[in-house]
């Protein structure tokens, strides 16, 4: 099966292990990843104006690169990219009005006939849960694991359909298949606080304290994210929230799904 | 499969034709024998009404017994209530369900007599390659056509001479029939394939050319009726275009009447035009009107599915019944 | 053919159904939901009556366009109307468009009688359309 | 705080319907947003408020609260939202209006911390500014 | 020639404010055929009236155009106008030059100007109206009834009381309906099965009433007066004359299955009466889940049946009857909530639906009647209650108001407050609405004697936490957060239109709404009727209503259906087809399409020459057709022309309305 992949910024510097154990996976899964050419930053953000046009062009230029290079479907790891594109790619086939100013600014004629996928829907829909449970070399049997799916990869709930926005179960599905158990509770989905992090950190720590003691109470050793930006908050705000568990040596590791999925696979 | 096509030389077929029309009229099985005879030049063979046996030497058969003998029955039934035999050709069969499924003939009071056909010959067609004068018979036999020009005798190939309707028919056998006058003839392979070419060649063009090409057609058009009067399918008692009241269509030479006429009468065959033909061909100003019913056919076969009229009278044509689930040609939103 | 048709008025006969679209239009009215003055209305009691000889007539003495608007499939107050309809006036429509009139001119549309403001939008782009076309010369009596 | 007519700004009212995309006379004040907000017991205005307010034309009021910069567009409140309404998109028309004038920017590079800006994801540095500056 | 009259109504300012009258008036008396031509204020008036009434006579008119509103509206007004003053009352013809004209432009040109072309039209038309003849139609005095919830009890036991016969077919095995499940009903918290239990035995004993339990309605053909309607009587595998009623087959039956009418909270067994109260008290066996049919082995049943009742071989039936009228009272459907995760339904056991919490609080419901926990069986000591949970939600729900929910959620609350000494009950809500006799002191009762704290804040999420339920949501009143940790969750899930609803409107050819609630004739003026004649409507699938409003709909739908009983017979629709038989061909095309089997052939004699032949042609009853002119366009000739709408009549309304 053969994809076009679309890195995007954080992937290449902060969260190069997220991009290697993904490539790696796939390759052992035997799915081709190939990155497209000339790709720019996607802007992290889907614009919530309605009154400019530039914030779609760079993420439409690489939908386009997808299709010049002859394939149907782009893939991506960062939640914010997949956020951004899967949204953009909506709106430039729902809103004829929008697609035409982008296309007759880029003098392209893109209608949105590239899919939009993120690596976890590729694992689920294209190679099956199943099929990798039976190709996992080490099961991760006893690993008590938190999925974590913040928001991007769910919200808006009327745009992202990646899964039910309320209760998913994609990540549940994903670490059973690799023999772990997934600690459920009931903060899965609730906001880390995202890049309030950057600016108002005491919210974000906040955030991310609620998350971190919900997961511990229902048990949970680890947690699973898809998203950077997840992980980085998750680790950072850990030492002074764990104090509440008594234990000051307490550590709640965060993992790219991807990693464990090469672990399980023992690349 | 081997192909099956008319072989007997000319008067044999003739002779069969006689024959059964005179043991008909002779047994008193009819009253009266409807076929074709030969008239003053080689490309006339018209309809001709019999009713004494030793008329039947009148009757013939040859590449030029195109004309449709059914629209005749509605005279004869309104005439008289004796019992009436006519010859059909595979096309004018179905002209007889055409009647029968429009509960305008009753059909113990006609007896039916088959002709399998192997086409009929385009008169204009010949004319353009042979001296019109010198032609004396034109015969066809298998895939030949045989004529007698002058002294000499010239075998051409059949189907560089035959009407573009035999070409593109696809039921040379009579559907129905009480006796089938010879062998079935196989229906042309290549029927199929130029059954909507001149459709999709009209398709092709955009909305003005289409325009265009439809006003250089209707431009000529002179309103004589022939067109409805010879076709089967135009069967009503008293025709909506000759009312007065209300006065359906404008009797001033308008171009737009004769755009209403041409629409609403295709309207009128729709999903019942059998494919004769005959409108187009007895048209004395050219109007290609089978390019109209064709589209019509065509696309109810498209939206409705695949419906040939005239194949079965018991059904009811698709304009006569729906499903619930049929696709429409707009916007249903 | 002009671009635009600046001040051109054109007259749009819609023959709606008594039960849905005729209904649809009271509301629109009723709503007092704006839509062209362009168009004109003949109640008939059912899309089934409309012959296609009212159309044809319809755009000898004038009309610049016709829409015929009945129940939606399924919801005819007598059952099975609208179901001939949309047989009937897709062959029409095709034989119309064949024969190289504009598809716009003649439109056929389903519009209940709860959707006045579908009521109004269809009059409204019916009457856009139309005017962009410009007057209807293909099919209106010259005399 | 008082509705009064003088002080409804009718001008930026529209601008911030028009930018957002959004009716905000479509709320009912139901406070769906509010309940489930994950930030929410940071913000001075409650996003629901955020609504009534501009509802009735308090935008002054808004564009000097912090509930703007706290918002983490995380789309929890639209996702529930019964009237449809996308309030992310209503408070990013309010930041944006600030933005937009000069000296507008909520955050300078230099006002990273220098933790954050070593082991910050370049989704997160990009997020932010995309966010407080322009 | 004829002698038309035009009148134009200004309708006070409606008409007046963007027609110019006067102009109007002007074009209108050089029309063809108009010799008079007048306007009035309100012409619906009784001056309005008499001034037509008076130009009738005093300018000899034969024909009558008013320019007003809808031909809906006052069509019938005015031809009773015309009639009175000795026309026939098909001699008018309405221009509506308000609907379709003042109210829907706003400038004053183009609206005098289309107003003109409207009247023109409609004077156009009306020199071609004939006069038109009623035909006289028999009625089958017998109502069917379809759905026996308390809408479709009521309903029954009124048209029955006046003296004529009713069928009422109910789908489940019992008839009783939703209220059957209920425990109290509000105001007045009397017991629900108390009042409904003596209607459901007045049904099953009336002797004017036909019974047809575990049936659905298949097939509807006719009209007023005249509907033949097939009912399928599903196998119900138990033989109602045998059975007695011992209930042994149920308490042996070893298949079990989640209890719809106990809401999924406990098992009933495969063959089943659905409660204890039910009409007829006797078993039917579902199929689906019994193991006989499922597995082919079992026959328990017929083993321990005293009676020799059970019939497995029994087949559905379908039964074909006649009726004059009929009732549609089917009912509704509980909002499914698959859409609310948020709210953690049936992921926690301790988050009920209202409908699930009603069957805890019913003495003969799974708890009997006590107020526990489905998870550890505890009394919730406090209970959050989330109103509009799919109501008024136009992003995942039903954009509507479902009524009921506001005031059963302060019966809960009180009656909380009742069977858990010390409880708390906390009412989420976005509006509390009461209006109805003694609802907004019922709903006082509940916060402030009951001691219900109402916060009005929508629930935005419910996290399981441990044995507690963590309700978070905000007051919108105060500002303030709310966190509450509660022992159970009570969702005021919304009403829907039965999943079905379509389906049968379709069958029945009368509409429905986008909500699939079925459409009445209009809101106001005949919120029991529906589009089709003798079809009427009763209760909640009309759209959300409460117990009281219900019956009292059932009851005015009743009162309709005996209104027309009450006639020997019936004036039918005289805009009915008919064949010109000169022109017929007698193909009957028109045959094929007519959906009422109105058309049929007949045979005639005809002149030709000296003698008379006979000929067939198409025949219309006029009793049987509806009017809708299907047939005229199948008729290739025009010989067939439907009256009131001929072919000249709309030939002329295009000719002049192109002017």
């Amino acid at each position: 099966m053969r994809y076009s992949y679309y890195p995007g910024c954080t992937l290449k510097t902060r969260a190069k292990a997220y991009e290697d154990t993904a490539l790696s996976t796939a390759k052992a899964l035997g799915l081709s990843l190939t990155e497209i050419k000339e790709w720019q930053c996607c802007g992290a953000l889907y614009p919530l104006n309605t009154d400019e046009i530039f914030s779609f062009f760079s993420p439409v230029r690489a939908l386009l690169q997808t299709r010049a290079a002859g394939e149907d479907k782009l893939v991506t790891l960062c939640a914010g990219c997949y956020n951004v594109f899967k949204r953009t790619n909506k709106a430039v086939r729902e809103d004829g009005e929008l697609r035409r100013k982008i296309n007759a600014y880029l003098e392209e004629d893109y209608m949105g006939e590239v899919d939009v996928v993120h690596y976890l829907e590729v694992l689920k829909n294209d190679v099956g849960f199943g099929s990798i449970a039976e190709k996992v070399k080490k099961r991760l049997t006893g690993r008590k694991l938190a999925p974590y799916y913040g928001c991007l990869l769910l919200k808006p709930r009327a745009e992202m359909d990646l899964d039910d926005v309320e209760n998913p179960t994609i990540f549940e599905n994903f670490l059973n298949a690799l023999g772990a158990t997934a600690v459920s509770y009931p903060y899965k989905t609730e906001c880390c606080g995202s890049y309030l992090s950057m600016a108002n950190e005491e919210i974000a720590s906040a955030a991310v304290g609620r998350i971190l003691n919900s997961a511990y109470k229902n048990g949970a050793e680890a947690f699973v994210v898809a998203c950077p930006l997840c992980k980085y908050n998750l680790e950072e705000y850990q030492s002074e929230l764990l104090a509440a568990s008594k234990d000051p040596q307490l550590k709640l590791p965060v993992f790219y799904f991807t990693e464990l999925l090469a672990e399980a696979l023992a690349l | 499969m081997q192909q099956k096509v008319e072989g007997y030389p000319l008067k044999e077929y003739t002779t069969k034709i006689c024959q059964i029309a005179k043991e008909a009229l002779e047994n008193r099985e009819v009253t009266a024998i409807i076929g074709w005879r030969k008239k003053d030049f080689w490309w006339q063979s018209p309809v001709v009404f019999l009713e004494d046996p030793a008329d039947v030497q009148q009757l013939v058969w040859d590449p030029f017994t195109i004309y449709s003998p059914v629209k005749f029955l509605l005279d004869w039934q309104e005439s008289c209530a004796a019992k009436v035999g006519i010859f059909v050709k595979g096309c004018d069969s179905r002209g007889i369900n055409r009647l029968l499924q429009d509960k305008r003939l009753e059909r113990e009071r006609v007896a039916v007599y088959g002709v399998p056909c192997g086409g009929k010959a385009d008169a204009e067609k010949i004319r353009a390659s042979f001296p019109s004068k010198e032609i004396k018979s034109v015969t066809l036999i298998g895939e030949e056509l045989v004529l007698a020009v002058g002294e000499r005798e010239e075998r051409v190939k059949a189907e560089a001479y035959l009407l573009d309707k035999c070409l593109s028919c696809r039921h040379p056998n009579p559907v129905v029939y009480d006796k089938l006058v010879w062998e079935e003839v196989s229906p042309r392979q290549y029927a199929d394939e130029s059954r909507f070419a001149r459709v999709q060649a009209v398709e092709s063009l955009v909305t003005e050319e289409r325009f265009a090409y439809w006003q250089r057609q209707f431009d000529r058009c002179i309103r004589c009726f022939a067109c409805r009067n010879t076709c089967p399918a135009c069967n009503c008692r008293v025709c909506i275009f000759d009312q007065a009241e209300p006065r359906w269509l404008g009797k001033a030479n308008d171009p737009a009447d004769t755009l209403n006429y041409h629409i609403i009468r295709a309207f009128h065959v729709a999903g019942r035009c059998f494919e004769c033909g005959e409108c187009e061909r007895i048209c004395p100003a050219g109007v290609p009107l089978q390019e109209l019913n064709r589209k019509l056919i065509k696309g109810i076969n498209d939206a409705y599915g695949d419906y040939e009229a005239g194949l079965d009278p018991t059904d009811v044509p698709p304009l006569g019944t729906y499903r619930g689930e049929d696709p429409a040609g707009f916007d249903e939103s | 053919m002009p671009v635009t048709n600046e001040g051109f008025e054109p007259l749009i006969v819609a023959f709606c159904c008594n039960w849905c679209s005729y209904a649809g239009a009271d509301l629109a009215g009723v709503s007092r939901m704006s839509y062209s003055s362009n168009v004109r209305i003949i109640r008939v009691p059912c899309s089934s009556r409309v012959n296609p000889s009212f159309i044809i007539r319809a755009f000898q003495r004038g009309a610049d366009g016709v829409l015929v608007a009945g129940c939606h499939p399924g919801d005819c107050h007598y059952h099975s109307g609208n179901f001939f309809t949309r047989r009937r006036l897709t062959v029409l429509k095709q034989m119309m468009e064949y024969l190289g009139i504009e598809p716009e001119r003649f439109q056929v549309r389903w519009i209940s009688g709860s959707e006045g403001a579908k009521f109004a939008m269809v009059m409204n782009s019916v009457a856009e359309e139309i005017k962009r076309l410009g007057p209807n010369r293909k099919l209106r009596d010259v005399r | 705080m008082k509705v009064i007519t003088e002080k409804i700004n009718y001008n930026l009212l529209r601008e911030v319907e028009e930018v957002s995309g959004q009716k905000v006379s479509a709320c009912f004040q139901c406070g769906k947003c509010s309940g489930g907000c994950p930030v929410v017991w940071s913000m001075d205005v409650l996003p629901h408020q955020v609504l009534r307010y501009a509802q009735l034309g308090l935008v002054d009021e808004l564009l000097h609260s912090k509930t703007l910069w706290i918002c983490a567009s995380c789309q929890t409140c639209d996702s529930r939202c019964p009237r449809n309404v996308d309030i992310p998109k209503v408070i990013e028309a309010l930041r944006l209006i600030i933005l937009r004038n000069k000296g507008g920017n909520y955050l300078h590079p230099n006002d990273l911390p220098a933790r954050v800006r070593e082991n910050a994801p370049q989704q997160g540095l990009v997020s932010a500014f995309r966010k407080y500056a322009k | 020639m004829k002698r038309i009259g035009v009148f134009i109504c200004w309708c006070g300012s409606n008409i007046a404010a963007t027609v110019d009258i006067d102009r109007v008036i002007a074009a209108a008396q050089k029309m063809s055929g108009v010799v008079y031509a007048d306007q009035n204020k309100y012409t619906c008036s009784e001056i309005g009236q008499a001034m037509i009434k008076d130009a009738i006579k005093e300018y000899r008119l034969d024909r009558v155009v008013i320019g007003s509103c809808s031909p809906r509206m006052h069509e019938n007004t005015f031809r009773k106008t015309v009639e009175s003053a000795g026309l026939n009352p098909y001699y008018l013809e309405i221009a509506n030059i308000r609907e379709q004209c003042s109210w829907v432009h706003k400038d004053k040109e183009a609206g005098t100007a289309k107003a003109i072309s409207l009247i023109r039209t409609a004077v156009a038309k009306a020199a071609m109206n004939e006069a038109l003849f009623a035909a006289e139609m028999p009625i089958t005095r017998r109502a069917l009834v379809i759905g026996g919830g308390i809408a479709g009890i009521q309903a029954a036991l009124d048209i029955a009381d006046t003296g004529f016969e009713v069928d009422l077919v109910e789908r489940e095995p019992s008839i009783g309906g939703r209220m059957a499940q209920l425990d109290k009903t509000f105001p007045t918290l009397d017991c629900s099965a108390c009042i409904l239990t003596p209607k459901m035995v007045d049904v099953a004993q009336h002797e004017k009433i036909k019974l047809i339990t575990y049936a659905e309605v298949d097939k509807v053909e006719g009209y007023l007066g005249n509907f033949t309607v097939t009912i399928r009587s599903k196998a119900r595998s138990v033989d109602l004359q045998k059975c007695i009623g011992c209930g042994e087959c149920i308490a042996k039956c070893p298949s079990k299955v989640a209890s719809e009418f106990e809401e999924g909270l406990v098992q009933r067994r495969a063959i089943y009466t659905p409660f204890p109260q039910a009409v007829p008290n006797k078993p039917a066996i579902d199929r689906a889940h019994c193991r006989f049919f499922t597995a082919g082995k079992c026959k328990v049943c017929q083993k321990v049946c005293p009676a020799d009742a059970i019939d497995y071989e029994m087949a559905d039936r379908l039964l074909t009857n006649q009726y004059g009228a009929i009732v549609v009272a089917t009912g509704f459907d509980t909002h499914k909530l698959n859409n609310y995760g948020e709210y953690a339904y049936g992921k926690h056991p301790d988050v009920l639906t209202s409908l699930e919490f009603e069957r805890l609080l019913n003495a003969s419901g799974p708890t009997g009647g006590k107020i526990l926990r489905p998870s550890d069986g505890k009394e919730p000591k406090t209970v959050a209650f989330i109103q509009c949970v799919g109501s008024r939600d136009k992003a995942k729900g039903n954009p509507y108001c479902a009524k009921i929910c506001c005031m059963y959620t302060a019966k809960h609350a009180i009656l909380l407050s009742e069977k858990v000494p010390g409880s708390k009950a906390f009412v989420f809500y976005i509006d509390v609405r009461t209006a109805g006799k003694d609802y907004e002191e019922f709903y006082t009762r509940a916060y402030e004697e009951c001691g219900a704290s109402y916060i009005k804040g929508n629930v935005s999420k419910v996290f399981p936490d441990g044995d507690k339920l963590l309700v978070r949501s905000v007051d919108v009143l105060s500002g303030a957060l709310v966190e509450l940790s509660v022992d159970m969750v009570v969702l005021a899930a919304s009403v829907d239109a039965r999943a079905d609803a379509k389906e049968l409107a379709q069958k029945l050819a009368v509409t429905v709404n986008a909500h699939k609630f079925f459409t009445e004739a209009h809101p106001k003026l005949r919120p029991v009727d529906t589009q089709t004649a003798g079809i009427f409507l009763a209760g909640m699938c009309q759209g959300p209503k409460d117990i009281p409003e219900t019956v009292a709909q059932a009851s005015a739908a009743a009162v309709k259906v005996a209104a027309i009983f009450s006639k020997q017979s019936l004036l039918g629709n005289p805009t009915v087809a008919e064949v010109e038989p000169k022109l017929c061909s007698g193909d009957l095309s028109c045959m094929a399409v007519c959906p009422y089997g109105a058309i049929s052939e007949q045979v005639v004699e005809e002149r030709r020459g000296r003698e008379m032949v006979p000929r067939k042609i198409a025949q219309v009853n006029a009793a049987l057709c509806q009017g809708c002119g299907a047939c005229t366009v199948a008729c290739r000739p025009g010989a067939i022309n439907l009256k009131g709408f001929t072919n000249q009549q709309i030939l002329a309304e295009v000719d002049a309305i192109c002017l």
